[in-house]
């Protein structure tokens, strides 16, 4: 069993004040495997990486790597002894340049050898197919290719054992297959990669074993063949699992044809950032989605109805009135919510409560003047915290240490206080657990079953089969197309994005 | 059509940066407005450079911390002015010889024809001194004395002798003592000026002296308040949580001084005036200011030594003489006169000459040209 | 074993109450006072005399410490609101009180320096509305590089630190204006009968007013969301670029208030020297309250304890006579050991230690 | 134009605002200020004027780039001149051994300061704050009052000069007249041209800016964030007593009052000169043409008849404000540019 181990986590205990993240987990990592970390947030993977690359020191356990127990104060030592990890969240410095970032905090020589360090970079990155200069600014790169240079700089470190959390949820359908081309070439190399993603089909793609974490707790290490993904999702959560039927079922009553007037109707709608005029309704109860490759638009479009990004041209009307929408606060005046796509930068309030985080928007709504007073907000928080079962010790807890799926519950609790007529939900499922993917995806079908309009985006085009029955498909920054009824499948998606064919 | 859209942004960011360098052009604008000698000088410069060239005239000021100062500034200021044929360039130090220094050094560099020096300390001066020299352009060092190795390294100096003016308050004080028959313990509290300053080194020195030398006399406490108002009432504040009723007489370096000495009596409920043995609190006072001379006619301060601040037509004088060639002397003493509202003494007696004492009345303060 | 129970209850009231915020400058507070009660008990000693005028006066160094903080602690108020919002701090304040109070004073006096009572050109009111508004234009000034040039605060308010000064000077020629009706100096001194100095009931007014502000309307809300998230701030309907501008605005208008305190304690100004490095205590008030300084979540009550923390740190010293000028040396070794032990690493070290000599002793 | 912005790091491209200005500026000053800009010597006396302010900016600039700040310069310049001028004074102590008093004022306020900022992580505004409070405080209790060092060797060290050739100009008089630097020139360019080779060719000085650009990524990346940060203060306070003394050597004398509003100019100093206060983005050059500039602008104000003390702050700011302007309408545009 440990023949050819790398690497061999044993009873690994960690807990932080009043939460016990990781009791007694073991992991085992061998040469040219790649190992998915699977679990719900909150589930302890974050946690178990951090403890592997240093930034926590663990509470107890053994870490063996290559058969000789070590310990791994800092993430200079985990480097040192070969563990990589490249980050969701690009951790790279901005204002250094490509190769900088690729080599700086790697050796102990004094003298910064710039010319060299720009060949073997420039090198690098043309063996690894990356489109990026050495000598430029890493700020001057897209998202992808950045995180293509983190893992470039991984690859260059000879690691033995890479560790990818979450590598892909910025990165299209292609630079994917590119990172995934990367990842076997070095699993033939005999590194051991971990591979922590939300995407299932991903892990199915490429993964060789899974490991299983909930709770804090181990629940099972499988090789990738005897664990299909019912089980796998049913393993994460602990339960078995039927909801997805449930929600087919459900969709099927709001697929009806009306001819009454849209609740939201836009023309010729456009913004900066660059997508091109396009028009636009939905009814009363409807639930319809923008679907396309990552940077097709679909955000794009969805923050130009909310008056987000500036608005430069097009007519809006609401419930057949024209209006006019400039700015966030119009379209909530107009009954429109938006639940945003990156939680993080454009959700959350981190250091604010619970509460005043639930409360926000309606708060803004009222004006300056009139505050809700703590015994109407406490209530209204309390309400809605019961009502999408948010997880969280109090009210008065700050948002920030909840975990991410519940983060993005209160978001939507922020918005459904409001009580739009109009909501606009953009990746809302992304990187929160199975569980409460679930949730939002019923409670979306929910409430347009009681009257409300739903604009829902994922980039889990299952997700958005389930539960729109029209959907608007982006390639370039473009509406191409629009698919409705018995069009709603998944060949028939891929193909418009792809724009094989005549389009209506 | 993109790049059209983009406009409205772009403009505003440019209107805003217009309105910033606006304001900072309005105020250079206003500057040449409100600083019209500064124009005026170089237009005549322009008429007159086949005439006569105008002289030019660096003048390194110490700063504007008082009354008295501002005074001597207006003075020279009005002196040298464009239409007398001069081209002054005035730098004021805010209190650091640093600067001083500085200034001096850009007179070299920008090649005038006289340097007028108000030094803020004695020492320091050798090195930036003989560089003029060097340049071959005169210094002529007013009020404040330096202290050079070699004294040809200005060309002379005019100002107060601070110890006489000490010397003269300390005579009228023992007159005054004497006249009202006091011979008991008499407490001094010296609030004493910026430290090094030569008013400062003549004045403390005058009362240390007088101190020594006298029988009932006795000094309670020197301590700084750094010509300034603010200062002074601080130090006075503490001196009279310290000493309380046992002060006497406060002997104040400066006018600015006086007023927050005052001030700080007044607020610890004591009173000033002349009256010792019944508790008031005697002030004396140097510079002989518009204020100063304003509470002297109150009688909140007993006696005002002036110290003269109108230096500018006497400098002009020496100017006129070295542009002519004419030898000047090394040192010259500036003419000064001491008020007072109490009136017990028409004059007093330093080493065997008589001074004056003025009975202070409201013409002379109105008639006073600061 | 009820007992126990108890005890631990009141552990983890006492815990609690460790845990707040506004606990740090308020133990600073009592630190202070208990080091005067046994060193010398003579601080606490309130005397009812009468000053100059014959009017009854109250004094004794507790006076003097809310007399003397109330500037501070207005300051405090602005700074706070500043720091939530803009996640940087003010460094101008003391230059733009040189400049409000300057303003004051040209107004009252014209061109005048030496209006003899009875003589000011306009009422006080109107002179203080006026500085008021010059001074609310400044703090827009800056508000507009923070909020719309995306300056760094700190960097934006450099520009009016080193301008200040000189735009006060510049404002009345240079001239130190004295003012000697004494109705001008009742707001730095005392109202005649009233033998608490005016000063107090101002900063109190001001308290007062930024709490019913806080109560009535959402700045509070609106600033902490701007200063922690402004992307998400701003796609919940705020305009961060306003907010941040209006605390700037409002913290000139406490410049305004604290500035007519100042002038009116001298009756004039010296604006080299007026409000000299009160930036910096204010900044400091604010961090002693425990607040972050790059923004967010406030505690303005904390921060004006802070301020009287500060005051009161320079009053004891005043009393042992340490020289003015010497002061600051000592008041950085305070504040060095106030920040020290309220730093999270410190006390979460703590923390650990005393959870080990726990564990020691159930062991 | 807009694709050479683009490929500029934000570094060159603040640098080359600052550089243009910087020569614009020189070049009016010649054309209306007329005879005095034209002598090297007027260069040479902002030089030997600001040798002191040189270091300290440079100094500032490091902490700046490492993403802190430090407002204690000022203060330690008059601690430093004030204790060495009361030991070279008052003890007859000799020269070297005032620089050593120097050189360990500078490192102890530097382990002190490092180590409350990188390792209690203590907000490095406040800690500075304290350290320019305990500075002046200090200054004060170790002498009042202001008095020019008499001090023998230290006076010829002060007025020793080092000609340079072919720069001078012939006086009223006729007589030429060298030009000359002082000593602090000499260790001022020094201090910039080793920071300038230690911020661009080692590790450490990459390390300095990875660390100010952004932390939390600089640790992942495997640099010791404390260590840097720690580095970052002590190096800063180190070169503030080299500074100090410098600044000393030029003034000969203690005085409360010296490096007063240090601090200020040193931190616009380093804005003017392309440093960012948000950190990671600095240039050591830009820092030293930003002190000329400020002090080539206060020469011209001074010079153009503007005596009235106010005019130099006035100035000041207002070319402080035109720079931040441009800064920020340029960064903005650049990341617009960026994003397409």
């Amino acid at each position: 069993m440990s023949e050819n181990a790398l690497l061999e986590l044993r009873g690994i205990y960690k807990s932080f004040p009043g939460v016990k993240a990781l009791q007694n987990v073991d992991f085992n990592l061998r040469k040219g495997e790649i190992h998915a970390l699977m679990g719900e947030n909150g589930a302890g993977k974050s946690t178990l990486i951090k403890v592997l690359t240093g930034v926590y020191t663990k509470d107890e356990g053994d870490i063996r790597l290559d058969g000789q127990n070590v310990t791994i104060r800092s993430p200079q030592d985990a480097q040192h002894m070969g563990i990589s990890t490249v980050y969701q969240e690009i951790t790279l410095c901005p204002n250094l340049s490509v190769a900088e970032n690729m080599y700086i905090g790697r050796s102990d020589n004094i003298i910064q050898n710039w010319k060299g360090m720009f060949e073997g970079a420039d090198k690098m990155l043309k063996s690894l197919d990356i489109p990026a200069e050495a000598s430029a600014q890493l700020a001057s790169c897209s998202i992808a290719v950045q995180q293509m240079v983190a893992i470039a700089r991984a690859v260059d470190m000879d690691c033995k054992v890479l560790i990818l959390d979450e590598p892909t949820s910025s990165l299209d359908d292609q630079e994917v297959q590119k990172l995934f081309k990367l990842m076997r070439d070095l699993k033939e190399r005999g590194v051991g990669i971990i591979f922590v993603t939300h995407f299932l089909d991903q892990v199915y793609e490429v993964c060789d074993k899974i490991t299983v974490l909930r709770d804090g707790k181990l629940v099972g290490e499988y090789p990738i063949k005897d664990l299909p993904r019912v089980e796998l999702v049913s393993k994460m959560l602990g339960k078995e699992l039927d909801d997805m039927s449930e929600i087919k079922t459900e969709k099927k009553d709001t697929d009806k044809e009306d001819d009454s007037t849209p609740v939201y109707e836009a023309e010729g709608l456009a913004s900066t950032e660059g997508i091109k005029p396009f028009n636009f309704y939905i009814k009363k109860g409807e639930v319809n989605g923008f679907t396309g490759l990552l940077g097709s638009g679909r955000s794009e479009c969805v923050r130009a109805i909310f008056g987000a990004d500036r608005v430069i041209s097009g007519s809006v009307k609401k419930n057949g009135k024209t209006v006019k929408i400039q700015k966030p606060i119009d379209a909530m005046k107009n009954g429109i919510a938006y639940l945003p796509e990156d939680r993080k930068v454009d959700g959350i309030v981190g250091d604010l409560s619970v509460r005043e985080n639930i409360i926000l928007a309606l708060q803004v709504m009222k004006g300056f003047f009139k505050p809700l007073s703590k015994a109407e907000a406490n209530a209204f928080a309390n309400e809605y915290i019961d009502m999408l079962k948010i997880k969280t010790a109090s009210a008065d807890t700050p948002i920030k240490s909840l975990s991410g799926g519940n983060q993005q519950k209160c978001i939507v609790a922020r918005w459904l206080l409001t009580h739009p007529e109009y909501l606009i939900l953009d990746e809302p499922t992304r990187g929160i657990d199975v569980g409460t993917k679930v949730d939002i995806q019923k409670l979306v079908l929910k409430l347009a079953g009681e009257g409300m309009s739903i604009t829902f985006i994922s980039s889990e085009t299952d997700e958005m089969l389930r539960t729109c029955s029209r959907l608007i498909v982006m390639r370039d920054r473009k509406v191409v197309g629009e698919l409705k009824g018995d069009e709603l499948t998944q060949s028939k998606i891929m193909s418009t994005i792809a724009g094989g064919e005549g389009q209506s | 059509m993109i790049v059209k859209n983009h406009k409205p942004k772009k403009i505003i960011e440019l209107i805003m940066l217009l309105l910033i360098s606006g304001v900072v052009l309005c105020g250079c604008t206003g500057s040449a407005g409100n600083n019209k000698e500064g124009t005026d000088a170089k237009n005549i410069k322009r008429e007159k450079s086949s005439a006569s060239q105008p002289v030019t005239i660096g003048l390194s000021q110490i700063g504007s911390e008082s009354d008295w100062r501002m005074a001597s500034t207006e003075s020279v200021k009005a002196a040298f002015s464009s239409g007398a044929g001069y081209n002054l360039i005035f730098d004021d130090a805010q209190q650091k010889q640093e600067n001083q220094l500085k200034a001096i050094r850009e007179f070299i560099d920008q090649g005038v024809d006289y340097i007028i020096l108000d030094p803020i300390v004695e020492t320091g001066w050798d090195s930036v001194l003989s560089e003029a020299k060097e340049a071959g352009i005169p210094v002529i060092v007013y009020d404040r004395r330096v202290d050079v190795a070699d004294d040809s390294l200005y060309a002379c100096w005019i100002g107060s002798d601070f110890y006489l003016e000490g010397k003269r308050t300390c005579m009228w004080l023992s007159d005054f003592f004497s006249d009202r028959g006091i011979d008991h313990n008499i407490n001094i509290i010296n609030i004493q000026g910026t430290m090094g300053a030569t008013a400062q080194i003549g004045r403390s020195k005058a009362i240390e002296d007088a101190v020594y030398h006298s029988r009932n006399w006795r000094l309670l406490a020197q301590e700084s308040g750094e010509y300034t108002t603010a200062k002074g009432k601080e130090v006075m504040k503490k001196l009279l949580a310290k000493y309380g009723e046992n002060i006497d007489v406060v002997y104040v370096e400066n006018d600015n001084m006086a007023y927050g000495v005052i001030d700080a009596i007044r607020e610890s409920g004591y009173v000033t005036g002349a009256d010792i043995d019944k508790g008031e609190i005697l002030v004396v006072s140097f510079d002989a200011t518009h204020n100063g001379l304003q509470l002297t006619l109150d009688g909140a301060i007993a006696v005002d030594t002036e110290c003269n601040p109108l230096y500018g037509p006497r400098l002009a004088e020496m100017v006129e003489m070295m542009e002519a060639g004419e030898d000047i002397e090394k040192e010259t003493y500036i003419e000064e006169d001491q008020f007072s509202a109490v009136g017990y003494i028409a004059s007093v007696n330093v080493e065997d000459t008589e001074y004056p004492v003025t009975y202070l009345t409201s013409k002379i303060i109105d008639e006073r040209a600061y | 074993m009820s007992q126990k129970g108890s005890k631990g209850s009141i552990q983890d009231l006492f815990g609690k109450l460790v845990r707040k915020q506004i606990f740090i400058p308020i133990a600073a507070l009592f630190f202070l006072l208990l080091f005067n009660l046994i060193f010398d008990p003579g601080f606490f000693v309130i005397t009812l005399g009468t000053n100059s005028a014959g009017d009854p006066v109250l004094s004794g160094n507790l006076i003097t410490v809310i007399n003397m903080g109330s500037e501070l602690a207005i300051l405090a108020i602005g700074m706070t609101f500043v720091t939530a919002a803009s996640g940087g701090q003010d460094i101008s304040v003391g230059a733009a009180i040189a400049i409000a109070g300057s303003t004051l004073l040209r107004v009252l006096c014209g061109t005048n320096t030496r209006p003899a009572v009875g003589e000011l050109r306009t009422s006080i009111l109107v002179a203080f509305i006026i500085s008021c508004l010059v001074a609310m234009a400044f703090g827009a000034f800056n508000g507009m590089l923070v909020a719309i040039f995306k300056i760094q605060p700190m960097v934006a308010t450099l520009i009016l630190y080193t301008a200040g000064r000189s735009i006060a000077a510049w404002i009345n020629n240079n001239e130190l204006p004295i003012i000697s009706d004494p109705e001008f100096g009742y707001f730095g001194g005392f109202i005649p009968g009233i033998p608490v100095p005016t000063p107090v009931f101002i900063a109190v007014a001001c308290m007062i007013v930024a709490g019913l502000v806080l109560k009535f309307t959402n700045l509070g809300l609106y600033s902490q969301a701007v200063g922690i998230n402004e992307s998400s701030s701003r796609l919940n309907g705020l305009n961060p670029v306003f907010i941040k501008w209006l605390t700037f605005v409002i913290l000139g208008l406490c410049v305004a208030v604290a500035a007519l305190i100042k002038v009116s304690r001298l009756s004039s100004i010296n604006y080299s020297v007026i409000a000299k490095d009160i930036e910096m205590d204010a900044i400091l008030a604010v961090a002693l309250g425990g607040n972050a300084l790059s923004g967010g979540k406030f505690n303005l009550w904390a921060s004006i304890v802070g301020a009287y923390v500060i005051q009161l740190l320079t009053t004891t010293l005043f009393k042992y006579e340490v020289p003015s000028d010497a002061l600051p040396a000592y008041k950085a070794v305070v504040v060095i050991i106030l920040v020290v032990f309220s730093a999270p690493t410190v006390r979460e070290k703590i923390g650990n230690l005393k959870k080990k000599t726990v564990k020691r002793e159930v062991a | 134009m807009s694709k050479k912005i683009r490929n500029m790091t934000d570094s060159n491209l603040l640098l080359a605002i600052t550089v243009i200005v910087f020569v614009l500026m020189y070049v009016g000053a010649i054309i209306f200020q007329g005879k005095g800009f034209t002598k090297p010597q007027t260069f040479f006396n902002i030089l030997n004027a600001n040798a002191g302010l040189i270091i300290l900016a440079c100094a500032e600039s490091l902490v700046m780039i490492t993403g802190g700040i430090d407002i204690s310069v000022g203060g330690m310049t008059a601690l430093v001149s004030m204790s060495c001028a009361v030991y070279l004074d008052y003890h007859n102590g000799n020269v070297p051994v005032s620089m050593l008093i120097a050189l360990l004022i500078g490192l102890a306020y530097g382990l002190v300061q490092g180590y409350l900022v990188a390792y209690l992580d203590i907000q490095p505004f406040i800690v500075s704050l304290a350290g320019m409070f305990f500075a002046r405080g200090m200054t004060t209790i170790v002498n009042s009052d202001p008095f020019n060092v008499a001090n023998e060797s230290f006076v010829a060290l002060k007025l020793a000069r080092i000609n340079v050739p072919g720069m001078g100009s012939v006086n009223k008089k006729g007589v030429y007249v060298n030009a000359y630097v002082e000593i602090g020139v000499i260790v001022a360019l020094l201090v910039v041209i080793l920071m300038f080779m230690m911020l661009r060719w080692t590790k450490l000085g990459r390390s300095f800016y990875a660390v100010g650009g952004n932390r939390q990524s600089a640790l992942m990346l495997g640099i010791n964030v404390k260590r840097t940060k720690f580095l970052s203060h002590l190096i800063c306070s180190v070169l503030a007593g080299i500074g100090g003394y410098v600044y000393f050597l030029h003034v000969g004398s203690g005085a409360v009052t010296n490096g007063q509003g240090a601090e200020m100019n040193a931190i616009a100093s380093s804005i003017i000169g392309g440093t960012m206060l948000t950190g990671g983005v600095g240039n050591i050059i830009g820092t030293l043409i930003g002190v000329l500039s400020l002090a080539t602008i206060q020469n011209i104000v001074a010079t153009a008849g503007l005596g009235e003390a106010w005019w130099t702050g006035i100035t000041i700011a207002g070319m402080l404000c035109v720079f931040l302007v441009i800064q920020s309408v340029l960064m903005a545009r650049k990341k617009k540019l960026m994003k397409k």
